[in-house]
């Protein structure tokens, strides 16, 4: 991975759909605006223009019948990436990703394969409110047969994006909305990032933080602010939390000795505590603190700018944890 | 058709009220101080205005992400709707839902809502409720175009009609789902002729024709309240703004499309018919056209000097 | 009408391998042996048949949770079928999946269904990626009356429509839904009258007439092949039996209806009509019965010594 | 409760439906087969031929807009109970209850009360297979405004129902299809069960089990089987896992030290990592071991019935790993 440019998230994301789109004639792009828009957030800018509407069409506001044609085209031979757009808006497809999509290779014995990926932007850019801003990935990740993949920087979305469009079965990709204009360096060539690698995004002997998608963000910055203070922080970010990287995770709590998860999500049944729970029994005898979780507050997301930032894990917020883990 | 002197100043004061309030959020949010994202439904009052003047506070709307006009329509008091958009603590719910989740029981106001069609399944819903009370009430769903080809509205309709209740759904066709030209999605834009596959009624009319709305919705109301079932009325109509506020609105439309709807102004047209028909006189409209400056212009201002909303109250409410 | 003497004897042959498969799985599944729940097509067969008769196996098709005849008449192998619906790992899916969950790509099967009306989207999108090849294929959606009022049929029929998709969605309206009659959760209940909603043609026709079915989807699936887009068929039919094995299917239908219903039984008519029309006789009929006969015991006992499943095997083709 | 009766536990849910609807004339029934056929289960035996029509009405297969109506209903005044008999069918009508009645009461500030019960039978029958087996009621408890309620006996079924028409928001009221026609003692007088109220089933000092449902039952019968052994167990049934009855759970873990988690559904993002994240963060110097949780394994429900036996957990399994926990 030699040469790089500073591009944006969105701009990597569309990168990985163009080169892969140009290599396998299979593959077809079906979303709301995705076409001559481009996608409400340029996600899919350029696409319709070069593959046309056979491979890049706009629907209908039809989420269950997008993702259930993306089942069906997927068992019949296709490579359908369905973009659903705001996350949220998945919610009326969820039988065709769970009991079919997620279902179907298993109870069909191995016969069927279905190459399905469902795109979908998550989180709150501030204020997007209650309809636009949900973060319900363990949702996905409960569920045997879907793979759940949480991009958090322009270089992972874009490997990861060919990954998924080269999984043979179906994968559930979401985006940050908060992600798609920052930039961040991507390599010049081909690449792909697989499955179930952790990325150690910060090294650290004090405290272990495993955060997802924007939290790494949030992570890496806490991680800057508590090396004033002398306390060292590793940051690891699963990628994707199916497959789920364990010995990455457990690695680094063997050497810290504990760790905080930050998820943006609201904490109760959700990855937090899947992750809590495989390290407290996996590495019992490593901890030599409880560990600790920050999720968002248990409450709808507010409208409300005051009461959103309350709502949300913040940069302030996962310091004073650090602290608090690091003191304990 | 019914033309009174009444009901045309009625509908005249319920649209400019609309307008006014909208063009002030946009200027409001335009100078940047609101959060989240808003859509306009400038142009298109006719519909919620010729609707709503049939409807009591006891009877219920469902609305939609363009839902201001139908939320004042309904009787949401304009200040608290001002500043629920701002997300102001003294908005009508506290600042929590914004212009996509307005809603107020004392109106029986049933929301705005980020997600499109889910409210006409709801607006069945509480027709049920009127029904099993038999208190005469009927509900009224508004959504657009983009919501006929959802399951929402398939399910939604099918249960009212089995069930022969008093719901009305009113379509406003603007003939866009965000970018998406409406016959790019379907292949049948008669959206009133989709009334027949679920074996009720269903007229499409002149959503800019305020007056037409009336007539047809009083007789679809009326149907409902009569216990005769549910009416689906598709009111063509356009959206001169952008799909949301910083959408410019152009490029996926025609010049000509936009300019020649913008002649269609419902406003502008009750105005004129009105004078013509002499029935109002362009004085007393000016006149009502200033009570409600003032009015809009109070609206900001409460929203305005409202106080910042208080993070110790993010968790009330999650459980009844 | 076409009845040449092949039609005759190979849609006849056909609707007796459903008929005397599925009587003996019934009779197997009586014997207690059998685990699970299943719903016999015995009465509908015509409608599989006579639709399948113009499928290769390169063509599609989505079925329901009565969908063995659907199965079988689509290629999928009797043997494996017998054994997957007695849950033993020689059946196609090794018994993992049941009657509900039969799949079998050789033959473009994408499965019997658990859940009313997911077969018609997923239909849509093997015509999609059919049509992406313009390879001429098409796919065919079986379901049931009660799948009409579901969410999956608006969206899955507007979408095909939308996008002049070759595929065929086939409505077996069978008057009940469990133990619901049709018109108790509709007001319109000519399913073929619901085609104009979105846009394309729909057709209702007897369901227990084979040559009628063969000869409509015929040319629902030459339009289709020709890029001329979606047919909606209504299928009218009955189910004899029960909704489910155990439900006595008695009860909430008139007894006078059931009977009468069975007097239209598909087999019975084919034969009659054959005979009379002097394209086939009685013993070359009865021979294809006893073929037939023979095919089955083969099944039957294929599938009851295989051995059990290995419970090693549990976690295998989780992730592909 | 002094007296009682032996009755089947859906006789017993019937009884809370009748009581309640006779009670209150804003409740309704709405379900597919639940009118004159008195649902698939007989879970509503009785009710249609009482109340009539207008009150118990069958509904096509509309699930969206079962629960869609279920909500505008409940804020128009009325208390809707919407019976989707299969949980695994609520797929289409998540958006119905995550969007919107979950988040009206909460979003409204407090304005609109969604006093909707959504009643479904989870789990395993044997052999129902992939699309009629499903237990994943941890979706719920992961968004906020959504109560759960797991009863796991005729006597909860009753009270817990008639707390859950009672309630003034949304309830997902989930029974397992397998007890439907089991029998066992209900009070005769009028009674309800309170949520957030766990159930100490058995008392023990070694190990504590924390199992809901079906679970409960093979956790007893477990429990039985190791005081043989001279292992003495404690079953907590939480009956409702939003709100969930934490102290009871701590009490009894600081007591044995030891816990194991029952859980019908699969382990990954699930109940299970919530609880077992809860009890090693609040009673990390009490525990003597590791949590232990056992799950379905990680698959969709195969119809084989060798096969779904290994996928589900067993009595055996059960016993199993509580020797191994005493032995850690
Ligand atoms: C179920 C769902 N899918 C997608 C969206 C994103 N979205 C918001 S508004 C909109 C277009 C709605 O078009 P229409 O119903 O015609 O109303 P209009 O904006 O034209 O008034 C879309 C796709 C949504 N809010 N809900
Ligand atoms: C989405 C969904 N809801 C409910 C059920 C339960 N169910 C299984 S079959 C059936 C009736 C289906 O009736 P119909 O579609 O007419 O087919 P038929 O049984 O008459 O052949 C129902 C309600 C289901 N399988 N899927
Ligand atoms: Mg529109
Ligand atoms: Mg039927």
């Amino acid at each position: 991975m030699a040469e790089e440019r500073n591009i944006q998230y969105v701009e990597a994301s569309v990168e990985a759909l163009q080169e892969e789109m140009r290599r396998d004639s299979s593959i077809f792009y079906i979303g709301q605006g995705i076409g001559q828009r481009g996608g409400n957030f340029k996600q899919s800018k350029g696409l319709w223009e070069e593959f046309g509407d056979r491979r890049v069409r706009d629907m209908p506001i039809s989420e269950l019948g997008q993702v259930g044609m993306g089942v069906g085209a997927a068992m019949a031979g296709a490579r359908p990436v369905v973009d659903i757009v705001f996350l949220d808006m998945i919610m009326e497809a969820m039988g065709q990703i769970v009991e079919q999509a997620a279902t179907i290779h298993y109870t069909s014995n191995g016969k069927f394969k279905v190459p399905l990926v469902v795109r979908a932007a998550m989180g709150s850019a501030r204020c997007t409110g209650p309809h636009h801003s949900r973060c319900f990935y363990s949702w996905f990740a409960h569920i045997p047969g879907l793979k759940v993949v949480l991009p958090s920087s322009a270089t992972d979305v874009k490997g990861l994006m060919k990954t998924a469009i080269r999984d043979d079965g179906p994968v559930i990709f979401i985006e940050h909305k908060f992600f798609y204009n920052k930039k961040g360096p991507v390599p010049t060539g081909e690449y792909a990032i697989p499955f179930g690698k952790a990325n150690v995004c910060r090294k650290g002997k004090d405290v272990t933080i495993l955060a997802m998608s924007l939290m790494v963000w949030h992570a890496m910055e806490a991680a800057e602010r508590l090396e004033k203070e002398g306390i060292s922080v590793e940051v690891i970010d699963p990628r994707t939390i199916v497959p789920f990287d364990e010995l990455a995770l457990l690695e680094s709590v063997h050497k810290t000795g504990r760790l905080l998860i930050v998820d943006e999500a609201q904490q109760f049944c959700g990855f937090s505590g899947e992750a809590a729970a495989i390290v407290s029994s996996k590495a019992f005898d490593s901890l030599d603190a409880p560990i600790r979780r920050m999720g968002a507050l248990h409450t709808p997301h507010p409208f409300n700018p005051v009461l959103e930032a309350a709502m949300l894990p913040s940069v302030d917020g996962i310091v004073a944890e650090v602290r608090r883990l690091v003191a304990s | 058709m019914n033309m009174s002197r009444e009901l045309v100043l009625s509908l005249y004061r319920s649209m400019q009220r609309m307008r006014q309030f909208e063009l002030r959020i946009q200027q409001t949010y335009r100078s940047g101080v609101m959060p989240g994202f808003i859509h306009l439904y400038v142009g298109e009052e006719a519909v919620a205005a010729g609707v709503c003047a049939h409807l009591s506070r006891e009877d219920y709307v469902t609305s939609t992400h363009r839902g201001h006009g139908h939320a004042l329509a309904k009787g949401v008091p304009i200040n608290e709707a001002f500043a629920e958009i701002w997300g102001k603590p003294t908005g009508v719910n506290g600042g929590r839902g914004g212009s996509m989740h307005i809603y107020d029981p004392s109106c029986g106001f049933l929301g705005t809502n980020g997600i499109v069609a889910a409210g006409i399944p709801i607006a069945t819903g509480a027709a049920m409720a009127a029904s099993l009370r038999d208190d005469g009430h009927v509900a009224v769903s508004f959504f657009g175009d983009g919501a006929v080809n959802n399951c929402a509205f398939h399910e939604g309709i099918n249960l009212a009609a089995a069930l022969l209740l008093p719901v009305v759904f009113v379509c406003e066709n603007n003939l866009y789902a965000t970018e998406t030209p409406f016959h790019r999605v379907t292949r049948n834009t008669d959206v009133a002729s989709r009334a027949a596959a679920y074996g009720i009624p269903g007229i499409s009319i002149d959503g800019n024709d305020v007056l037409e709305v009336h007539r047809v919705a009083g007789e679809a109301i009326a149907r409902a309240r009569a216990g005769e079932g549910p009416t689906l009325i598709e009111c063509k109509t356009y959206r001169p703004l952008g799909h949301f506020e910083g959408d410019p609105g152009t490029g996926y439309r025609p010049k000509e499309e936009i300019a020649e709807w913008k002649l269609r102004d419902p406003i502008v047209r009750l105005a004129g018919a009105g004078i013509k028909a002499g029935v109002a006189s362009e004085a007393e409209l000016k006149d009502i056209e200033q009570q409600v400056e003032r009015e809009i212009e109070e609206a900001y201002e409460f929203a305005r000097v409202s106080p910042e909303a208080d993070a110790a109250t993010v968790s009330d409410f999650v459980y009844a």
